[in-house]
């Protein structure tokens, strides 16, 4: 296995162009994902799943008073103005840009739960899922905490970000960080994008920006870490992010405990329902010739 | 039930994705296994204590089980031609993978159950000479109750595997559930196989089967109830909506059926409702199971909520060390 | 990206130009303050600093009062201003300001509604011609600014003097300084709070970091796009930042200037080689024939003689020759007279009256989409329909080729099918991958592509179709006079491939120029006006020195400095900022190492720095020009503007603009409000239509009470027919919507995700409703005006995966008087719940809204 | 990594072998095999985006008369191989089915289009030109040679090379056609 490579995207420079899903898409040759005005801000595509790779969220954050002192544009003057034409509206505190992908989890359960190992992990430490494989079971689905890989209706295959791993392959970084106009989507080695996360996101909370904190990056999480971390400026529920995942496979040894106990029971149910009807009927025809244990 | 201030989404979206499985496939396919399981029980059982008729039909109700259940399986699949992909690894940490393994060991050795007791009475014909090769005929008997007593083993793991199916995933009511799910399946396999063996089964030998029936009825019963209360706020989507509906209906079958069964005695008309009664209350519970998968998916408070209130309570999720 | 403080006003960078804006965020990065003064928070208020919404057509009054602030609190950067502007000119006493007269300035015709600028000479000179590039170097923006020029100045005289008077001390009452500090006095924090919405804590914030950071260690950067250009007054929007600029010594140096952003790959490269009705290549005015009898008569009213710009004559010689060889001689004024005459407006819209009024009977539309694409496209498909012949070329079926199928006055019965004798061609275009070629984007750097591929099918570049119809027009031609033109011009491109492709190398080797030994000329200065050159435009000229194409050069940005001089090539002379002679003091040292960028070196006795010296490269900063010298000889080593007759950066235009010297805060032409500054509510020189088709809205009319702006989204390119039958593109903003504030959804009952109707005069359309706090409603003089956003990236055809209302149809054409922009960005309008009525039921709908 | 037949191949034995269930032993043959495609690209076109006008550079790979990919080129000093959506989308904008390859031609008061072939177009359109501008000559206007048509006018759209306007213009202007527009305005 070579170093692990992973993607930062850095919200706080984010400005929602949406080069990352088309770039993603003339890349990895995924169809689109229909044409529905969601009237969800600018976001007209929803959320990750089998054709859209990458996914840009949209948050209009509505200006809570007082205006707190660190947000764009809250402070002094506009905040003035901003109550004396609204007239107690609270009008716009800032407009939050992210761009979701695949998190390629430490603990990948869309991995673990494969039946036919279509989904594996590469040498760059991702998890990919290899079309030539997959039967379309759907188990994958349901198990991501992320709600991220899904089945392509039609065609019958799960799908989802494989990190551009063929572009990998030939030393190229992914397209959609290749893409991003403001490097809000970085790609490098894990441990380095850490680094620099962890700069980022000290410097600010020195620029006033408490708020911004990261997403993903602990390797002691509930998926052993993603190898595709945020930085956000808000709640991860807000952007449609689970706020504390966890892999579901962490509780299968104690689900199959639960499992083979039920087993046992309903054995042992069986056993007992003869046993108690031992003492049955007027042996019948077959009674005569007896089981060859006797 | 947190109150709507405390609780944000991203415009009311699901955080997860629904289980894409399909109905009537899933469900049938969890009853379908279920029963072959109970039943290559039940057959061991009766093979043992004697009662052949009922082992008879409880070998055939465990082979048909298990083969028309993997009939639904492929069927579900998005590249059903590909279904022979289940067995190109071996997956401890997939309850698929291990599942399938299982099935396969389980419906060949319930089909050869089921040939070795079908073999005295099927009609001569080109498709069945092998079975009248001199060496075969010969160990086919002894063969077959081998293989049942081998399906003894994997019955009560086809029955209760797909509770693990389920709970190892994602879908906050299947995976919080983890433990009584299983119980809950392993009862209505029970049911299952019971309300099958006394409709199949002649009044004279149908004695375990009412028995194991009412057994099932009960454990289905209680684990559901059981599982309800522990869930919680997370029990809302087994108590609500289509889901709530089907789960009662399932409820009132089965423990109506169980309660039949007790007082069925030697009507015919009375076994015959039961065991329907058990059986549809069978398959109600999975497909009430199954929606409130879905139901539980597609709300993000189900999702969010534990989650939020796991950092509130300042102990967050975390996992040991790689396996890799 | 040097700026330390970056305001973007009239432009929403992140979302047209996202790869630019990288820059910005780098700027921002390292600490410059960002600001975003726009009508609607968009994705580049997301990442400001600071966002201030300001109503629609009210820039110039924030502006105004920055000017005023810098002025009266004299923050201006003293040195800069004295040595670099015409701060200290004084003004002939015949000028008479808008303070004095209400509105107007001195020299307007009521009858023409036209200006004579005459009396706004400088002290003691005779009247002002138009130059070719006056004021539009200083402004960066539309590169048409002088376009209107020919027809717009009226009898013209000598040019500016070189020397005019000036008062150093600057306490002339008559000098521009003294001047522009009366006419500001009036644009005040609580005018802007009354016209803009902005409160005087926001202009506080943004007046105290601009002039914090102008000077000798900082520069401030002003970033504009169609937000500006888009006005009746839209070029006086950017005179006004220009102004701005050069009291705060921004200009000519680096993280300084006034950025415009262009919105198409070469926009700029179809003004520089234009293809427009009233300039030719390089800037130089089109004939006019009450102006221009021949030749001398031309260049003698063509602008000054002093500045580059009195190099006039070999610009034009080179290009007359560059057109017609051999044939363009001396004794025949170099076939002068081959050029057809203007004899005042032909422009886009003027045009598409004469096709209504039957004037025009052909139509070439290459690469564009009118019948969506401009102010009322119900005029423009009018105007279509009565063509006799119509040639399309485009990537796809663009609306404009197939109004007479599938428009809109198809459903309301305007039109019929059968009854429209338009004979259309539609010729297949070939892409950008598909030919060769070069681009000049916004920052005048030509670049050039290499082809890829062959076009497929019938596509074919325009330079294969138009080099190959003027073969087939040469053939079919008679030997009489008119011919001659044709007959003589140079056509013999060398060809290549199975389509006989011309060579586009060649045509940028005669645009380049060569000199009298057949080789490609190195720089304009080569350029001379006895003939002996050629050059197709004097700017461009170099693009091809040393018989290498230039701008295919392509060393890696991270091999070179951060100005990069060796990727592609930069008109003029590859320089890459403009005037950079003003980044060094008078002496020539820089202002100060933090900004340093072109600079004297005394020992090699020649200016040198990171960028190419845009100034003679020997002439010292102590140099005094002899008396009678003409040209850049009559220019002092203290001059940076050397286009301009004196070199200087113009506070205060003598001439050069059609609608005043200076800068005046005017209401759009439909606005809710009444202009308290004077009683002329527009822009008095603004060019109106009298035409049935397209009416205007009543200025203050309670009918429509909202105002309307327009703008792109990321995901869409203009008229949509390079955006929209794309389904990468198109799912990503899949209909036309419109932006409207929580409050005025809750007051007309408007549902998120719903329809509302939008109305003026000109006609109805229907889009979806996008609900967002976003769009701030303003509270103006007591009142809260509502403004609505509708992006215009939709139309019916195009080939579009998704369609929708043309947004374009319901703008007025009303046009900036200097360029003949029309004003798209600030109009007003009505809104209502549900989907507008079709077919006749529309028409009758906007009956009951005219006002006739 | 284990080739040849699929029973060598088959995960479960490469299990056996010690293979990672969940890595190296699930690949499958075509795993082993990818690779980006531009590295079979034919030919590589260094571009420029024809979108907005920042002039980002483009890399434009082409495979079997074919554009495969276009991407960024990283050596711009302007756009550093970053693209925006438009941007990426160039390959669906030379390569998507809504395309027309084909010239069309729409006769008066016709109600369908009708396929023509390009040199016949060419020709007509020519024809067109010369008669109209003859039609609509206007040597003097009140006294003044003016020497031009009325008659014939031009629009163009602002996405067109430079070497295209220059032809433009220099046909026209010779033409005595002055009603020349451009997107500029617009």
């Amino acid at each position: 296995m070579t170093e692990r490579m992973g993607f930062f995207t850095d919200t706080s420079v984010c400005i929602g162009c949406k080069a990352c899903e088309v770039a993603c898409k003339e890349w990895n040759d995924v169809p689109d994902d229909g044409f529905v005005f969601r009237a969800t801000s600018y976001d007209n595509t929803g959320s990750l799943g089998a054709n859209t790779w990458r996914h840009v969220a949209f948050i209009e954050q509505p200006r809570r008073t007082p205006p707190r002192e660190e947000w764009t544009g809250a402070e002094g003057g506009e905040g003035q103005d901003g109550r004396d034409g609204r007239e107690g509206h609270d009008g716009i505190e800032g407009w939050l840009m992210s761009s979701d992908v695949c998190k390629h989890c430490t603990h990948a359960a869309c991995l673990d739960v494969c039946p036919t190992g279509a989904l594996f992990r590469t040498e760059f430490d991702t998890v990919v899922v290899q079309a030539d494989v997959c039967n379309g079971c759907g188990y994958c689905v349901p198990a991501c905490p992320y709600g991220v890989i899904d089945r392509r209706e039609r065609d019958g295959r799960a799908f989802k970000c494989t990190m551009c791993y063929d572009r990998q392959l030939g030393g190229l970084e992914p397209a959609c960080a290749k893409a991003c106009p403001t490097d809000s989507i970085q790609f490098g080695p894990l441990d380095e994008l850490r680094v620099r996360a962890e700069e980022r996101v000290e410097r600010l909370r020195r620029e006033g920006r408490p708020e911004a904190r990261l997403y993903g990056a602990s390797p002691d999480d509930g998926v052993g870490g993603d190898g595709a971390f945020f930085l956000l400026l808000d709640e991860p529920e807000t952007y449609g992010l689970p706020p504390d995942p966890v892999v579901t496979t962490r509780d299968l040894p104690a689900m199959w405990r639960w499992a083979g106990g039920a087993a046992l029971s309903l054995a042992g149910a069986v056993t007992v329902s003869f046993l108690s009807t031992r003492r049955g009927p007027v042996p019948s025809p077959a009674g005569a010739r007896r089981g060859w244990w006797r | 039930m947190v109150p709507e201030a405390e609780f944000r989404s991203y415009y009311g979206q699901p955080i997860i994705k629904s289980p894409v499985w399909h109905e009537p496939h899933m469900p049938a396919y969890l009853y379908l296994g279920g029963l072959s399981g109970a039943a290559s029980m039940m057959a061991a059982a009766a093979r043992i204590s004697g009662h052949d008729r009922l082992a008879l039909t409880a070998r055939l109700t465990a082979a048909a089980g298990a083969t028309v259940g993997a009939g639904f399986l492929v069927a579900e699949l998005g590249r059903p031609e590909r279904f022979l992909n289940m067995l190109r690894v071996f997956k401890p940490t997939s309850p698929m993978s291990m599942g399938s393994w299982l099935l396969a060991a389980h419906s060949g050795l319930t089909a050869l159950a089921a040939t070795a007791a079908l073999a005295p009475v099927l009609p001569a014909s080109a498709a069945t000479a092998v079975l009248r090769v001199p060496s075969v005929a010969a160990v086919l008997p002894v063969a077959g109750d081998a293989a049942t007593m081998a399906a003894a083993l994997t019955g009560p793991l086809m029955s209760t595997y797909t509770a693990v199916l389920l709970a190892d995933t994602a879908v906050p009511v299947w995976h919080e559930a983890h433990r009584e799910l299983p119980f809950l399946f392993a009862g209505s396999a029970l049911a299952s196989a019971g309300a099958a063996g006394m409709l199949t089964a002649p009044r004279a030998e149908a004695g375990p089967a009412r028995a194991v029936a009412v057994l099932g009825a009960a454990v289905e019963t209680v684990a559901g109830a059981v599982m309800e209360r522990r869930l919680g706020m997370l029990g809302e989507p087994y108590q609500r909506g289509k889901a709530g509906g089907r789960m009662r209906t399932a409820r009132a079958l089965t423990v109506g059926g169980g309660l039949l069964a007790v007082v069925a005695g030697r009507s015919r008309v009375l076994t015959g409702l039961c065991g329907l009664a058990l059986t549809a209350g069978a398959l109600f519970t999975r497909f009430a199971v199954l929606e409130a998968g879905r139901a539980s998916a597609a709300d993000p408070r189900y999702t969010v909520v534990p989650q939020r209130r796991r950092l509130d309570a300042g102990n967050p999720a975390s996992v040991p060390a790689p396996s890799r | 990206m040097n700026s330390d403080c970056i305001v973007i006003q009239g432009s929403n960078m992140a979302e047209c130009h996202p790869v630019g804006f990288q820059w910005v965020v780098e700027a921002r990065a390292r600490g410059a303050k960002v600001f975003h003064i726009d009508p609607r928070f968009t994705r580049t208020s997301a990442l400001a600093d600071r966002y201030l919404p300001i109503r629609a057509g009210s820039d110039i009054v924030l502006l105004g009062a920055l000017i005023n602030h810098v002025l009266t609190n004299e923050l201006d950067f003293r040195e800069y201003v004295l040595a670099y502007t015409n701060a200290s000119t004084i003004v002939s006493e015949r000028f008479k300001d808008t303070e004095e007269l209400d509105g107007l300035f001195s020299g307007f015709d009521p009858e023409t509604r036209k200006y004579d600028p005459s009396s706004w000479s400088y002290e003691g000179a005779a009247e002002e011609a138009a130059a070719g590039l006056r004021g539009e170097q200083l402004e960066g923006g539309p590169r048409h600014a002088e376009a209107a020029g020919p027809d717009q100045y009226g009898a013209g005289g000598a040019a500016a003097p070189v020397r005019p008077p000036t008062d150093p001390t600057l306490r002339h009452p008559r000098c521009v300084y003294r001047i522009l500090r009366r006419h500001f006095a009036r644009y005040t924090p609580e005018l802007v709070e009354e016209l803009c919405g902005i409160s005087p804590e926001g202009l506080a914030e943004l007046a105290e970091a601009i002039t914090v950071n102008s000077g000798r260690e900082r520069t401030t950067a002003w970033a504009y796009a169609v937000g500006w250009t888009q006005h009746t007054v839209g070029a006086q929007y950017i005179r006004t930042a220009s102004i701005l600029q050069l009291l705060l010594g921004n200009m000519g140096r680096p993280g300084g200037g006034i950025l415009a952003l262009r919105g198409h790959a070469s926009i700029q490269g179809s003004t520089d080689i234009p293809t427009l009705f009233n300039i030719l290549p390089g800037y130089l005015p089109m004939p006019h024939a009450y102006l221009h009898e021949g030749l001398a008569d031309y260049l003698a009213q063509a602008g000054a003689d002093t500045g580059f710009w009195g190099r006039k004559r070999s610009y034009m010689v080179s290009l007359l020759k560059a057109w017609w060889g051999e044939a363009a001689t001396e004794e025949n004024d170099f076939c002068f007279d081959h050029l057809p005459r203007l004899t005042g407006d032909h422009s886009h819209y003027t045009t598409v009256l004469r096709q209504i009024d039957g004037t025009v009977k052909g139509y070439f539309v290459v690469g564009e989409n009118p019948a969506v694409g401009s102010s009322g496209g119900k005029t423009q498909r009018l105007g279509l329909a009565n063509l006799d012949w119509l040639v399309v070329r485009d990537l796809t079926l663009v609306e404009t080729a197939t109004f007479w199928k599938d428009g809109p006055e198809l459903a309301t019965g305007e039109m019929r099918t059968e009854d429209i004798a338009t004979e259309v061609f539609f010729l297949p275009a070939a892409s950008h991958v598909e030919k060769e070629g070069t681009f000049t984007n916004t920052q005048r750097l030509l670049q050039w592509r290499h082809k890829a591929l062959d076009p497929p099918g019938d596509c074919r570049s325009e330079l294969s179709f138009y080099y190959h119809l003027g073969k087939r027009i040469r053939a079919r031609l008679g030997d009489d006079e008119i011919d001659r033109p044709i007959r003589e011009l140079t056509w013999d491109y060398p060809e290549h491939g199975e389509h006989a492709e011309p060579s586009a190398e060649a045509v940028l080797r005669e645009i380049n120029g060569t000199g009298p030994d057949g080789r490609a000329l190195s720089a304009y200065t080569e350029l001379r006006a006895d003939g002996s050159t050629r050059c197709g435009c004097w700017i461009y000229c170099g693009v091809y020195a040393d018989e290498v194409n230039q701008a295919a050069r392509r060393r890696p940005g991270r091999e070179q400095s951060w100005v990069a001089p060796e990727w592609g090539w930069a008109w003029p002379a590859n320089r890459r900022t403009l005037y950079n002679r003003a980044s060094a003091d008078p002496e020539g040292r820089p202002w100060s190492e933090r900004k340093a960028y072109v600079w004297w070196d005394a020992d090699k006795g020649e200016w040198t720095g990171y960028d190419e010296p845009d100034f003679e490269r020997n002439k010292p900063p102590d140099y005094v020009p002899p008396e009678g010298a003409l040209a850049e000889e009559a220019l002092a080593g203290t001059d940076p503007f050397i286009m301009q007759a004196d070199g200087k950066g113009w506070l205060f235009a003598p001439a050069g603009l059609a609608d005043g010297p200076l800068p005046a805060h005017y209401e759009p032409h439909e606005s809710p409000l009444r202009n308290p500054l004077y009683s002329r509510q527009a822009n008095p020189a603004r060019r109106i239509y009298h035409s049935p088709d397209t009416p205007y809205n009543p200025p203050e009319s309670p009918l429509f009470p909202y105002v309307l702006t327009t703008y792109r989204l990321t995901e869409h390119h203009t008229a949509g027919s390079m955006s929209r039958p794309l389904a990468y593109l198109a799912e990503l903003q899949p209909e036309l919507f419109c932006e409207v504030s929580p409050l005025l959804a809750a007051e007309l009952g408007l549902v998120n995700g719903g329809w509302a109707t939008i109305v003026t005069t000109r006609t109805a359309i229907e889009a979806r409703v996008l609900v967002t706090e976003r769009v701030t409603p303003l509270r103006l003089g007591g009142r809260t005006v509502h403004q609505i956003g509708l992006p215009y990236h939709w139309g019916w055809g195009s080939g579009g995966l998704v369609t929708g209302d043309v947004v374009n149809d319901l703008l007025p054409i009303v046009l900036d008087p200097n360029v003949y922009i029309q004003e798209g960005k600030a109009m007003t309008c009505d809104l209502r719940p549900g989907r507008r009525p079709t077919g006749r039921a529309l028409l009758d709908l906007i009956r009951e809204y005219r006002h006739d | 990594m284990a080739r040849g037949g699929w029973i060598s191949r088959w995960p479960v034995l490469r299990q056996l072998r010690g293979e990672d269930g969940r890595g190296t032993a699930a690949r499958s043959a075509r795993t082993d095999a990818l690779r980006p495609r531009v590295e079979e690209a034919d030919s590589v076109a260094r571009s420029v985006c024809p979108y907005c006008a920042v002039g980002c550079g483009q890399l434009v790979y082409v495979k079997d008369g074919r554009v495969t990919q276009i991407e960024g080129d990283p050596d711009s000093p302007i756009s550093r191989g970053r693209l925006c959506p438009k941007g990426s989308a160039s390959k669906q904008l030379v390569t998507h089915p809504g395309r027309q390859t084909q010239v069309l031609y729409r006769r008066p008061h016709g109600t369908e289009w009708e396929r023509l072939d390009l040199e016949t177009a060419m020709d007509m359109i020519a024809d067109r030109v010369v008669r109209t501008r003859r039609e609509t000559w206007q040597q003097e206007d009140g006294g003044k040679v003016v020497r031009r048509t009325l008659g014939i006018a031009g629009l163009g759209g602002a996405t067109l090379d430079n070497e295209e306007n220059y032809l433009m213009k220099k046909l026209y202007t010779a033409l005595g056609a002055i009603q020349v527009e451009n997107q500029a305005r617009i």
